[in-house]
């Protein structure tokens, strides 16, 4: 570890490497605010995130200006620019699945590749209520449907059951089975329900099959209607900032050392008394009630889902997130995700259509057999093989850390030395 | 570690300088009264083929269109977006249309199931659609203004489909495959509903799943109940597979499809297999009449292939589109109207003449003129004969 | 009588890994099993720990019945182990590998988790105390933040058994503990397991190779060959007894095992 | 009933022909997962660069006019060839390239570059075949086109028996070059142990290339016979194919090469003759659309009570 590389100005206080820190961040947010419709200013505005995450200050320096920039200066230039308003909602609602999935893949070892089927659950058990839908097999005479908005809220705890009961039930069957074997009876299970989905508009119609369920109910709180891009953006802040919490606190618990062990080694960790099948039935179920949840979100927001939606390419994408952020690890899961939605859905798109614009201004022809519009998942794919080969890792690597008010007790004593020992286990 | 997130700063502190610089000389650019036209339709995947043709279609109206445009001092530039036929990506694309203030009008989607999520975006901002292609009655039902659609609809299709099966080809016992996707099944189950009010048996209704190519087990079933036609909702792939496995295995049914067959590929996959089979499109020959022809040369000669179905619907709804904004334009007192001013004015296109029909929109958003066209391969080759038509509101389910 | 197994057999296809055992040990003894390789003794200890299922006989610890139960009931109901190649949780710090052998002990449901309440919190601090004594204990001071796999082996062999201990076993069953350490180390271990029993009262059984250790420790020697008991008594007893030295020198035992 | 007496004949036939492709492909992943541990994602894409390359060797001759006048089983021969020998490249290719550098990392580091491989080669494709012929979906030519009738029930295409013999004569073939020869042995001893075998002066790299080599000539060759059998590809056509033929392998047991036929003839007969058989005893309740339903349902079964798979081993972690 090169620890000992020299500063560029010794002399004043900050670090150098500091100081250029918080140069970027505050530049980014305000040259975001100033200039929303920029996208370099908007993927700086998302990259000086990642930059404040790295930068050593105090959480009580970091939080106000994370939530600041989340709060207001985003707000602000998505009212301007509502497409990235929506981008960032959308990177939103995967941050939060991939933190979910990162609880059953990274936290206890599990691969799952039919996550979206939790989601999907979520998504419809909301929309069969929040549209006329449910009239089609319900007939109580106090019964109206679609539901009002207010049933949205009870539906986020509704949709979070559902899918934990899903995900106990796809715990069971899979639970005698290890790694690959685990890998394609998840995929099954996932293409099952998407299956099922697709096909239960007979001989009751039930989903509506292929034909998907539209439109939806949105939100309501206290007699406000909340169908803004705005309205969904802090909805998903929100939810974002619950589940990473809640995330986070499982991982330091004895529940997140369980599935470590697990993860590490099962013979190992059932011989410390480490009870197997419940550690990973609550792997599944609660990794399963974050996709509902947000399924729920994510079917208010769409006003519109169907099955085609939540197909296997879904769960793998989501895999992909949370392997190339940092397995593991949750923040490495929000980066990630946030990464590939704005690969896909921003950078690509952008170079597409500067490219685009080119040959229709006759500046460049563009042969429109090559139009790179046509080759984002070429170009995405490339992006993945280059990143497991040079940093298989992800781009934020997991660390085995305590829980942050222990080290905060210890620190009371021995400060120097904890800090020692914190570097020598990140290093 | 500090090494690292020193780099990555000194990496991102030079960027922004580029940045900052680099905004403030465009920034300083004058720029041109832009216009901005979409074509959403997918680019990429498996139905790339029809998306890419109906791009290429509304290509031609940009560009036969721009001269005009700049006398009115206005650049006119086309934006050809990709939805991947994925409701969610359609989604997306409509919001960074949305978010793009040139953009004046959108013409697409292809597929139904992204039109109609797509357009609860679009209304946000009464962004205006014209779709050459989608069929689905729910695309225009909700009414909204700025939804419309040049072709025919599935409820009108299907029952046309169904009567000419029925009344023509006297096909009593029918037997229904559709590919569970919101067109294929969504055609179907109207093809269906008509011929069972007809009066026809109909012996099975099975699923398939778009992408496969072994059919047999569908086929199995299917030709032992011994149907005289089997009806196909979906897209020309499968059907065409399906078409020559059915031959291979000696059911000798009618084959009948709907428009999601009107493309070259299908008598090249099927090759003879295609002679006898039926389909209803809302797309008509365009050979069939001299400026149809001349259109389709002028195609064929720029992108060195033959424009699919719906190429001509693309260069339609596109020219729909450009010749609301220009009367947009006009009732603007020659500045650049609003949306909601372009969506007006689409709206109220009269007996505008496109190279496939007249064009004029009802309350809905849908085509008074549109019109359907039962086809039959008479020999393998594209396009097969029109046998009947007839304008789709007639065929309306009340 | 802590442990007690009756009649205890176990096949492996053909072959007669366990041949009707009959084992006790009083709590607080310090016993091995010895035997010549393949003679079953890791097979009788994975029987004990619930890894394997006994065809015939029953375990029981304290009088509660242990055949048929699972690996993690076995840790429950108060038996720890170690394994003859190091098993470590090798990318969790020290600390929490510690951790993870008190799960039983803890008590943090989820909701507790979730809202992160003060009775979670003290219950963690205390854990985390104990478990600091524990490295404290075998050695590992200091030590609580670095990675298993980061140890020295010795460190991991003294990792495992702080581990084990940390499941506040009544019995704890040690395989090898000494395999691949120099005398030095040997002694260390040894000391450290008279350590264990004295100040703990937990009753050890080891498997162990080195008949210096096995002699110099045991309380009780109980010796297996192809799955049969041979000879069970106190270190002078076995030293003399004839079938051992028979076994142990291979006489009789044309065929290799 | 009578009726589906009537059908079992000409289902389980097609199930067979479907279930033997599915066993090729299905040999590809096995034999990479024996030796590697790792799931080939984008064998799928071998498998669809195999048809692309059979199909584009059969249109030249076509237009050459070599396939009028040569015997179609030549013509078969030829585009079998091309077929293997570009997946095969192919397949080394990727192990060089995409797995090889990340060979000791975390085993869901291979599975994500394979992904991206896969992602990679169905644009790449397209894009080629954009470029080069200005359409993607190709047509194969038809080599067998006659119709053996033997009742009127059963009706059994040529193509057919064709790809099911040459599947059965190229799984033997493999079956005896991994048992007998020479370097089938080097690659079962560098699936046992990858450190012993490289003791034992085995080249551990050029055998594993050897077998991505050899499971993507597989998967070429059951791409060529997919193409002559269906006639249609496109760049997409790998994606459903390979979960179906990744399934088949788990359900035969993942890393045993008889395993995937038995599994790949299982699931082919199961989509078939299954769920037909479901249809009629549910009185359609159950249509066609529940086929893959029923064999990812019985996939979960087979694998409850049978962890390993139908032929593979029961791994029993060692203490």
């Amino acid at each position: 570890m090169t620890k000992q590389k020299e500063h560029l100005f010794p002399a004043s206080g900050m670090p150098a490497s500091q100081l250029l820190a918080w140069v970027f961040i505050i530049g980014a947010g305000v040259l975001f605010y100033l200039l929303p419709n920029s996208a370099i200013a908007f993927i700086m505005f998302l990259a000086s995130f990642l930059v404040l995450y790295k930068t050593p200050a105090a959480p009580l320096i970091k939080l106000p200006v994370a939530a600041l920039w989340l709060c207001v200066i985003m707000p602000l230039a998505g009212l301007q620019n509502t497409y990235y308003l929506g981008v960032v909602t959308q990177a939103g609602i995967y941050v939060a699945l991939a933190v979910g999935l990162n609880i059953v893949v990274g936290f206890a070892g599990l691969l799952d590749m039919g996550y979206v089927a939790f989601y999907a659950s979520g998504a419809y058990i909301y929309s069969i209520f929040a549209t006329t839908q449910a009239a089609n097999f319900i007939h109580f005479p106090w019964a109206h449907f679609p539901i009002s908005g207010m049933w949205f809220w009870p539906f986020l705890i509704f949709g979070m059951l559902i899918a934990a009961l899903f995900g106990i039930l796809l715990g069971f069957p899979v639970l005698r089975l290890r790694g690959d074997y685990l890998a394609i009876v998840t995929l099954g299970f996932g293409e099952i329900i998407r299956i099922v989905l697709n096909n239960l508009d007979k001989p009751i119609n039930i989903t509506n099959g292929p034909q998907g369920l539209t439109p939806i109910q949105a939100p309501a709180l206290f007699g406000h209607i909340l169908n803004q891009p705005l309205d969904y953006y802090f909805i998903v802040l929100v939810a974002i900032l619950l589940i990473i919490i809640v995330a986070r606190r499982l991982e330091v618990s004895r529940i997140g050392r369980a599935w470590a062990a697990m993860r590490e080694d099962e013979l190992a960790a059932r011989s410390m008394g480490v009870p197997l099948v419940k550690m990973k039935l609550m792997a599944f179920a609660i990794g399963a009630s974050f996709a509902g949840a947000m399924g729920v979100i994510f079917a208010a927001k769409q006003t519109f889902v169907d099955p085609s939606s939540f197909t296997f390419m879904e769960s793998i994408g989501i895999l992909a997130m949370i392997i190339l952020g940092g397995m593991g690890n949750v923040a490495g899961a929000v980066v990630g995700a946030v990464s590939v939605v704005v690969l896909q859905l921003q950078i690509l798109k952008q170079l597409s259509d500067y490219l685009g614009q080119l040959s229709a201004e006759g500046i460049l022809n563009i042969p429109s057999q090559i139009d790179p519009a046509k080759y984002e998942r070429m170009i995405f794919g490339l992006i993945l093989i280059l990143m497991c080969i040079y940093r298989s890792q992800g781009i934020l690597p997991a660390k085995r850390r305590l829980a942050s008010w222990w080290e905060q007790i210890r620190t009371r004593g021995t400060k120097k030395e904890t800090e020692e020992g914190v570097d020598a286990a990140r290093s | 570690m500090q090494l690292r997130c020193k780099s990555l700063t000194f990496f991102l502190m030079a960027a922004l300088v580029l940045v900052v610089v680099g905004l403030v000389v465009t920034g300083c650019a004058p720029k041109a009264n832009v216009i901005k036209v979409a074509t959403v339709t997918p680019l990429s995947g498996s139905q790339a083929a029809v998306g890419e043709s109906i791009k290429l279609g509304a290509q031609i109206a940009v560009e036969e269109q721009k001269d005009a445009f700049t006398k009115l001092g206005f650049a006119l530039q086309l934006d050809p977006q990709d939805d991947q036929a994925d409701p969610k990506v359609g989604v997306d694309v409509a919001q960074k249309l949305i978010a793009d203030k040139e953009v004046l009008g959108v013409d697409g989607h292809y597929n139904s199931g992204v039109a109609i999520p797509a357009s609860e975006v679009y209304k946000t901002d009464n962004l205006t659609e014209v779709s050459p292609a989608n069929t689905n009655p729910k695309v225009t039902d909700r009414k909204y203004l700025d939804v419309n659609r040049i072709c025919a609809r599935d409820d009108e299709q299907g029952p046309f489909g169904a009567d000419y099966a029925f009344n023509t080809l006297k096909a009593k016992n029918i037997y229904i495959v559709d590919d569970k996707t919101t067109y294929g099944a969504g055609v179907a189950q109207q093809f269906e509903a008509r011929a069972k009010a007809d009066g026809a048996t109909i012996l099975g209704h099975d699923g398939i799943t778009a992408g496969e190519t072994d059919f047999s087990a569908v086929l199995d079933k299917a030709g032992s109940a011994k149907p005289d036609l089997l009806y196909f909702g979906g897209m020309f792939p499968e059907g065409s597979l399906l078409l020559k496995q059915m031959r291979d295995k000696g059911i000798n049914a009618t084959f009948m499809g709907a428009d999601g067959m009107d493309d070259p590929q299908m008598a090249k996959i099927a090759g003879n297999d295609v002679i006898g089979a039926y389909y209803t499109t809302a797309a008509g020959d365009i050979n069939s009449t001299p400026e149809g022809k001349a259109w389709a040369d002028k195609y064929t000669k720029e992108f060195n292939q033959q424009p699919g179905a719906y190429a001509v619907y693309g260069y339609d709804s596109m020219n729909v589109l450009l010749d609301g904004i220009k009367k947009a334009i006009a009732d603007n007192g020659g500045k650049a109207p609003s949306r909601l001013q372009v969506s007006q004015a689409v709206r109220a296109t009269k007996d505008f003449q496109g190279i496939s029909s007249k064009v004029t929109f009802d309350d809905k958003g849908d085509n008074l003129y549109a019109m359907l066209f039962m086809k039959e391969y008479k020999t393998a080759d594209y396009p097969p004969a029109v046998i009947q038509s007839g304008t789709a509101g007639q065929y309306l389910q009340k | 009588m802590l442990l007690e197994a009756r009649g205890v057999s176990k096949r492996f296809g053909g072959l007669m890994a366990i041949d009707k055992i009959d084992f006790t040990m009083e709590a607080g003894q310090i016993a091995s099993i010895i035997g010549p390789n393949g003679a079953g003794k890791t097979t009788f200890f994975n029987m004990i720990s619930g890894y394997y299922f006994a065809d015939q006989g029953t375990i029981t610890l304290d009088g509660k019945r242990l055949t048929g139960r699972s690996p993690e009931h076995v840790a429950g109901c108060g038996i720890a182990r170690t394994f003859q190649n190091i098993r470590l949780f090798p990318g969790l710090m020290v600390l929490e590998n510690v951790l993870v052998g008190m799960h039983r002990h803890l008590s943090a449901n989820l909701a507790q988790i979730v809202l992160n309440t003060r009775g979670m919190r003290r219950e963690e601090q205390r854990a985390y105390e104990e478990a600091r004594e524990l490295l404290i204990y075998t050695g590992l001071e200091g030590k609580e933040q670095e990675l298993a796999k980061n140890l020295s082996y010795g460190d991991q062999r003294r990792l495992e058994l702080a581990r084990a201990l940390a499941v506040k076993p009544k019995l704890l069953l040690l395989d090898e503990p000494t395999a691949g350490m120099n005398p030095r180390e040997t002694e260390e271990m040894t000391t450290f397991i008279r350590r264990v029993r004295d100040e703990r009262n937990i009753a050890i059984l080891l498997i162990e190779h080195d008949m210096k250790v096995v002699m110099g420790i045991s309380e009780r020697i109980t010796v297996l060959n192809y799955g049969v008991k041979i000879a069970e008594g106190t270190p002078k007893e076995i030293r003399s007894h004839s079938e051992v030295i028979a076994a142990y020198l291979g006489e009789e035992t044309p065929e290799e095992s | 009933m009578e009726q589906l007496l009537h059908i079992l004949p000409q289902s389980l036939l097609d199930g067979l022909t479907l279930g033997f492709v599915y066993a090729m492909v299905a040999l590809g992943y096995t034999m990479i997962y024996g030796v590697m541990e790792l799931i080939n994602f984008a064998h799928s894409e071998v498998f669809m660069v195999g048809a692309f390359a059979g199909t584009e060797m059969l249109l030249f001759l076509q237009s050459r006019g070599y396939l009028g006048t040569m015997p179609a089983p030549v013509a078969l021969i030829v585009a079998l060839m091309a077929g293997i020998l570009m997946s095969g490249t192919l397949g080394v290719l990727i192990e060089r390239i995409a797995y090889r550098p990340i060979r000791y990392a975390p085993r869901l580091v291979p599975f994500i570059s394979a992904i991206g491989v896969s992602f990679f080669l169905q644009d790449a494709v397209r894009l080629i075949e954009g470029l080069w012929k200005n359409a993607f979906y190709l047509t194969a030519p038809s080599l067998f086109t006659s119709v053996i009738t033997i009742t009127p029930g059963l009706r059994v295409p040529a193509k057919s028996l064709i790809v099911i013999l040459a599947a059965l004569i190229m799984m033997l073939a493999l079956n005896i070059f991994v048992t007998r020869s020479k370097w089938g042995k080097a690659i079962r001893a560098v699936a046992q142990d990858k450190e012993t075998a490289s003791l034992m002066s085995i080249n551990v790299n050029s055998v594993i290339a050897l077998t991505f080599f050899v499971g993507g000539g597989m998967g070429g060759a059951a791409g060529t016979l997919f193409a002559t059998q269906y006639s249609l590809i496109d760049p997409y056509i790998g994606f459903i194919l390979g979960i179906k033929a990744f399934t088949a392998a788990v359900l035969g047991g993942i890393g045993s090469i008889p395993g995937a036929m038995v599994g790949g003839l299982l699931l082919g007969i199961l989509e078939s003759t299954g769920i037909v058989i479901l249809g009629f005893a549910t009185h359609g309740a159950i249509g066609i659309e529940y086929k893959d339903v029923l064999a990812f349902v019985i996939l979960i079964i087979i694998l409850i009570f049978k962890p390993g798979g139908i032929l593979g081993e029961e791994v029993r972690e060692k203490v």
